[in-house]
């Protein structure tokens, strides 16, 4: 599966309503980007601010922080698939997560 | 309408991600999850779940009273 | 008053504007919910996460947290009225508020 | 335009809300507000719209600077 | 220059282009304002809320905040120029900080 | 698309500002950024940015796993 679960996107001509889907597809991946930037951030560098460059520890949690990243990400979404995600989400569940 | 709550979920999906990975991942020596971790990571979830399922009934309550109160 | 200090919604037909206004009145409270679950996450679910269910405990912070900020909600709310917002947010404000 | 400043002025709201909220709110033991939490409240909305205006006031300045500093 | 380098505008007529353009500018000052306001809250005032008026030490130390943030958005924003930005922003960069 | 990038490079801009300011400004008994601070701020910079670079190469190899083990 890829990050958001759709592995295999169906063929097919351009028409608005898929590149607005395309875009609200980007838009979430930038924003778990984003958080996956601050966490990793957060766990890896410390704020002293001596260097510029990564050190060898940094670099070295910054991978193991990103792998983690999407284990967690991966847990979450079998557990909201098998919780159903309550009442509200359950539609949109099963669109989401349906290819995982 | 249907839109955005595809969208909210997406964001809350993600918010839970990254609250449950800060709170329940502190040690990076090793790049796989710990059972530990997993289990803090389900726990977590479900909590979280939880969570704001009562939040959310407290809520409606609180804006049914206020609405009430506000067309007396 | 509701959250927002609309109560009474007036009688009428459909436009887009209306539509507008009611999408922005919505992302207003998921905005505001949005709030009010991570503040009382913070205030009463302890980060351990030793079990999956809310205790006792937990339950009754959660029922109480959401109380007081529905207060400081109110309180917020009623400071700025009496203090005109300041410039910039005044007749906003009398929109906003003028129900409460 | 008008829709934008209705917008920022909401979420300037609900920021202050949750602001004063986390700040002032520490005690759960009760649902009401406490008259200490109340007046903490008050405060914290009085300082935070004082704060903002005097932000706001040395941002305008620091711009107009910048700008004639710019256009040398 | 000013806040985002963008010192003197071109003169010419309204299009819509033009006005989405002015309307991204202002989300973005209001984004920086915004973190500006809750950056200076967060080293200048108290948390304890004793009173509701700025005292001397806290509108002294806004006022040295507030050219502190200034002049470190100057510094990231030579640093990104020196730098380039990376490959994915190169283009970007350009047209936010050619006048600079 | 293209604005959407502009979109994005400002707000990693203002949020690298914000990171660093915070980061390495705790002294207010001056309006200037002393030597100090500023090269706090341009390592800070610097860092943040050779950090995302690898974050994102990171990324960029768990998805195209997780896409190969998808169709497989």
């Amino acid at each position: 599966m890829s990050f958001l679960g759709r592995g295999n996107t169906p063929a097919g001509g351009v028409n608005p309503e898929r590149v607005e889907m395309a875009l609200q597809e980007l838009d979430m991946i930038t924003d778990v980007f984003n958080k996956l930037v601050t966490s990793c951030h957060t766990k890896c560098i410390s704020a002293r601010y001596a260097e510029g460059d990564l050190n060898k520890g940094e670099s070295v949690c910054i991978d193991r922080c990103v792998s983690k990243f999407f284990e967690v990400n991966k847990k979450v979404g079998e557990k909201l698939q098998t919780m159903g995600a309550g009442a509200a989400g359950a539609g949109a569940t099963q669109s989401a997560f349906g290819q995982m | 309408i249907e839109k955005k709550q595809m969208q909210d979920f997406l964001r809350m999906y993600s918010n839970l991600v990254e609250r449950c990975f800060n709170s329940c991942c502190n040690d990076f020596t090793s790049k796989a999850l710990s059972s530990k971790e997993e289990q803090c990571v389900l726990n977590c979830t479900d909590k979280f779940l939880k969570h704001s399922e009562r939040v959310g009934a407290r809520f409606a309550e609180q804006n049914a009273d206020a609405m009430g109160a506000g067309s007396k």
